[in-house]
């Protein structure tokens, strides 16, 4: 509870501070450039949430415990809720910065890929009736999809030079003006905190679920949708 | 009123010869047995009666009244059962009976379809889907669906397939039940379906 | 009764009504698996992803943009329909209800419920393709009423020309093949006046009376109807 | 006979000998009813066909043509296998064969034997697109080697990636839809690296050491490598 | 020298309990029957035993000389039959057991499964495509592929399914013949194969 207001207040005091107290950056038109506090925490929440997600699964075929699975798809969920978000601020910030919501940067191209990769972990979720099948056929799909990101993340940028800021802002550079290197860590930490209080909602939602519905029950539900 | 009518078959597959010269007919209330060895052409005969296959040579008439009934009508004058057909698996079984009513033309009713799977002993199971069905289970709803349309010509291939004793009661009553309405041809190798005939063809002879 | 009527007469069910079954039916099962829609979906929002993603990098020139967009929106249209089509038949013939549906219905009902079946198949599909393909390549369109009714009618022939093939090779054994194989060449005329009819709604030529709507119109009836003549020889034949 | 060995050890058969009676069986299936080998072909046949007649009547500058041709040449690759590629498993399932294989074959066997099917359709695929494609479109490639390289390393990766993918669609609904949602994904990293090193050795830039082929040939050790620690979970999974 | 434990085995489908309780132990030369109405999970008790489903709660383990044989051997000391299996259609009868050899690793001999076909009556149809099978030829054929590997525990569903009494002879023999090889589990209705099993379980009671 004390938590839930902290980070209220803390969340509060962020989208204050991004739009009043730190200045907007050079090198971009207008105040865009504020939406590094937005759009880069969402990105890394997402990151964070995939990286997540394929370790509960690996945790998952290991111990066959329906927690980890529960941790797996929920971090898949929220990570797929926050992609959107980074590809839909990076979409109005495009339109500010080059002038159309979508033309396959090489950033949005790889970023499409994300979402294809978990909207068909979804998708394969839905499509197998068994529950325990289902989880380790996700599992394994999580495991396989990320093996794949590291080419993803080396080919991609090779193919077309990018209009994408990779280092003009980069925090982890120095010669970040205080100010923004201020704001834009508590935004990181404000968005790490929210992600964790959802998924932890998340969770609960799912333990419940799981408890008060035998998993032959759910079997059945899926049944009558013409699967296994 | 109904009757059937097989002269001279004759049956080739490449080139063995599986039976020639089947001639017989039969009458409303008539049962035939047909029996043989695994692999003497027992089910293809009944396929070639069914028109699903065509003799090398002779020919299958059926009659109403004394006129022969054009071939595109037959449907409404047979209904068969056989270890090779299957039903619509990703259906529940009522839906499947609801799709063959439909589809031959006879106003559908959900009561009279019920009444049908409460005959085949299939009640409790009706809204299962098929694919879940046990070997017993689907060779029950074949029957149904083969009576759907009272049939007056009922082709039976192995019926009691699978089927448990309750099963089988069930086959003798539809067999009783169908000597009131028509014809009834059995093909199978067990003594007690073959028994059921009045006559028996023995394609092994 | 008279005897004879007993014989011929269908009862109180017409060929449309026995149609309309093995199309819900079709329709039912479609929506329990969703093989054939998925397939073709998914096949048709891959290639206009890649498609897209190919061709978007490119500044294309704005004389040739309406024909290589309608050359691309067909190609889409005809492989995403191929690839999903045929399995209203085949997958009749491999789950083995083929037999029990033969005694049952009439060979015109059943031409005739699948191929509204394909039709529907081919609506969804072109619902989503066709907006998806304009938003995202930026498809300007001068004449959206003769494209609408290009979009319409190919599709239209595009059902009425597959149905049947499908049908003949739903009972042959190497299917795949023989259905692109036999199909492509029997849509060819209709993709080229789809194309060409597309074009120039993007262009904005407006020939009075749409010709190629009418071409496609046209080749639709009668695939249909030919179909509905050969298709019981086909349903026939298929006993060995 | 030490009881322990005689329950673990495999006898005389090595996973590889099982694993070739598999794509033996797999072959001589095939050849007798071509499905898959048809459906993937035809397939990229007719898409080939369709590409170059629209693509053929333009005018697309030299500086862009080796970078769309091998965009074109890999998505007529990529669909093509998308299309005919899950069949060997979904086969199995459909026919009933599966359980009876289950009992009698280990799963790194299965997944070895599908395997090498697929990359047998994958070669013959290649071996008639890509001559077929580089006549038809008059692709002009300065590094044959390099080609070469990049088109085998690129069709091994696709069997690797998709093979797996087939096993797990087997055993769920909507198989069609799936397989082509589950792969492209998977497959689209090694399709953009395959077509950067096309594009490559049409221009002629010969960067050392081909760094595209040694992705796609990284790529495809790691998901086969991935596939058979994976592959038991999923072909034991399959029970319900 | 094999045994076969099975504790406690339980099965839901959704909310239906298939069966409970189900514990047995077999040793070599033991028959055990399975009976019970249709649907009452005969079809799947033996499923579980082979390890193609899963049971909802117990536990199915085979010992060689008292050691438990791991899961991933499984395969060599099981052999099956089901009315639910096929074998490859688009193959000859021949090629079939050749391909069931060679992945389980059994060294292929022609003569040896030539001399299987002689035993289930199939020797003239050895070259015949599957797909033209008639449905008892088709059983033959699983009987045979079942017994290729010679298995400790050979698990029969319905064996009899199909066949002609020359076909339940062969069935009779391979049961008899399999008392000295190891153990058998038959799930049946015909009472001519329940009476085979020394101990029945019935799972309607
Ligand atoms: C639809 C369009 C866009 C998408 C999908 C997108 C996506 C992303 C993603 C996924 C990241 C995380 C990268 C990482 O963690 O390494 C990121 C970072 C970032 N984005 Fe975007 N972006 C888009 C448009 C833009 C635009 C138009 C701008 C500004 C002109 C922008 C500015 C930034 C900055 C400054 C970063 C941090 C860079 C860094 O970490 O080095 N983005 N974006
Ligand atoms: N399409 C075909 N091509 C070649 N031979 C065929 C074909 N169909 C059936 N046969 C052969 O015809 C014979 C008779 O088959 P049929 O199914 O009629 O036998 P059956 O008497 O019903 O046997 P069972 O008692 O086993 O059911 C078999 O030997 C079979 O191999
Ligand atoms: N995947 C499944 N989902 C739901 N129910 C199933 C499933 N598989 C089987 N069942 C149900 O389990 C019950 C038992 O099936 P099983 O095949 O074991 O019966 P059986 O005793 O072999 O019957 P038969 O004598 O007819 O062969 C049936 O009621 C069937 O509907
Ligand atoms: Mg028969
Ligand atoms: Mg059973």
């Amino acid at each position: 509870m004390i938590a839930k207001v902290l980070l209220t207040i803390w969340m509060t005091a962020i989208i204050v501070a991004a739009f009043l107290y730190a200045d907007a950056a050079v090198g971009f038109p207008g105040e865009t450039s504020r939406i590094l506090f937005f759009h880069v925490p969402q990105a890394w929440v997402a990151t964070l949430s995939f990286l997540l997600s394929m370790i509960a699964s690996c945790i998952y075929l290991a111990r066959r415990r329906v927690t980890a699975d529960n941790l797996a798809l929920s971090a898949a969920e929220l990570g797929l809720l926050f992609c959107l978000l980074a590809t839909a601020s990076g979409s109005i910030f495009a339109k500010a910065a080059w002038g159309s919501f979508w033309n396959w940067d090489p950033r949005q191209t790889s970023i499409v890929i994300l979402l294809m990769i978990y909207g068909a972990y979804f998708a394969l979720r839905s499509a197998v009736g068994d529950p325990e099948k289902r989880r380790v056929f996700a599992a394994v799909y999580s495991i396989l999809a990320f093996v794949t990101v590291p080419f993803l993340v080396f080919v991609v940028p090779r193919i077309t030079a990018s209009l994408h800021p990779e280092d003009t802002m980069n925090p982890a550079k120095p010669g970040m003006d205080p100010k923004t290197l201020k704001v834009f860590l508590g935004s990181l930490l404000a968005y790490t905190g929210l992600f964790i209080w959802i998924l932890r909602l998340r969770l609960r939602l799912l333990n419940l679920e799981g408890m008060q519905e035998p998993e032959f029950l759910v079997t059945e539900k899926m049944d009558l949708e013409g699967e296994e | 009123m109904y009757s059937l009518k097989v002269s001279y078959l004759c049956k080739h597959y490449s080139q063995t010869l599986l039976f020639k010269d089947i001639s017989f007919e039969l009458h409303p209330g008539e049962v035939l047995a047909i029996t043989g060895w695994n692999g003497s052409g027992k089910s293809t005969l009944l396929r070639i009666i069914a028109g699903l296959v065509r003799p090398t040579t002779g020919k299958v008439e059926m009659f109403f009244k004394g006129e022969s009934i054009p071939k595109e009508s037959r449907r409404r004058f047979v209904g068969m059962v056989a270890p090779a057909f299957s039903l619509y698996e990703e259906l529940t079984a009522l839906e499947n009976l609801e799709f063959f009513c439909k589809v031959r033309g006879i106003a559908y009713d959900r009561k009279s379809c019920l009444a049908m799977m409460e005959r085949t002993g299939l009640s409790e199971n009706a809204h299962k889907l098929c694919r879940n069905y046990s070997s017993g289970m689907k060779q029950r709803l074949k029957l149904a669906q083969a009576l759907l349309h009272s049939p007056p010509l009922l082709l039976l291939d192995e019926p009691g397939c699978n089927l448990d004793s309750k099963g089988m009661k069930i086959v003798e009553n539809i067999i009783a039940a169908q000597r009131q309405l028509g014809m009834t041809v059995i093909a199978s190798n067990e003594k007690r379906e073959v028994d059921y005939g009045d006559r028996v063809i023995n394609l092994s002879e | 009764m008279k005897s004879g009527r007993w014989i011929t007469e269908t009862g109180s069910s017409t060929y449309l009504s026995e149609a309309v079954a093995i199309w819900l039916r079709d329709l039912r099962g479609e929506f329990r698996t969703r093989y054939a829609v998925n397939s073709i979906l998914m096949f048709a929002v891959t290639t206009l992803i890649a498609v897209s993603f190919s061709i978007g990098s490119f500044r294309i020139g704005d004389d040739e943009q309406p024909f290589l967009y309608a050359v691309l929106l067909w190609i889409i249209l005809v492989f995403s329909a191929l690839s999903g089509l045929s399995r209203s038949f085949v997958k009749e013939e491999e789950a083995g209800t083929m037999d029990v549906l033969k005694l049952s219905a009439r060979p015109q009902a059943v031409f005739l419920g699948k191929l509204f079946f394909n039709l529907t198949l081919l609506g969804a599909l072109e619902l989503i393709i066709v907006p998806s393909f304009i938003l995202l390549m930026n498809y300007e369109i001068k004449l959206p009423g003769l494209f609408t009714a290009m979009v319409v009618s190919g599709g239209i022939g595009l059902g009425g020309g597959t149905t049947i093939v499908a049908a003949m090779i739903a009972q042959a054994s190497a299917r795949g093949a023989l259905f692109s194989v036999l199909s492509f060449p029997l849509l060819l005329p209709l993709m080229i006046t789809a194309i060409k009819g597309c074009e120039k709604s993007a262009v904005g030529t407006n020939n009075p009376g749409w010709p190629e709507v009418r071409i496609a119109v046209a080749y639709s009836i009668v695939m249909i109807v030919m179909s509905l003549f050969l298709f019981p020889l086909i349903w026939e034949e298929s006993m060995q």
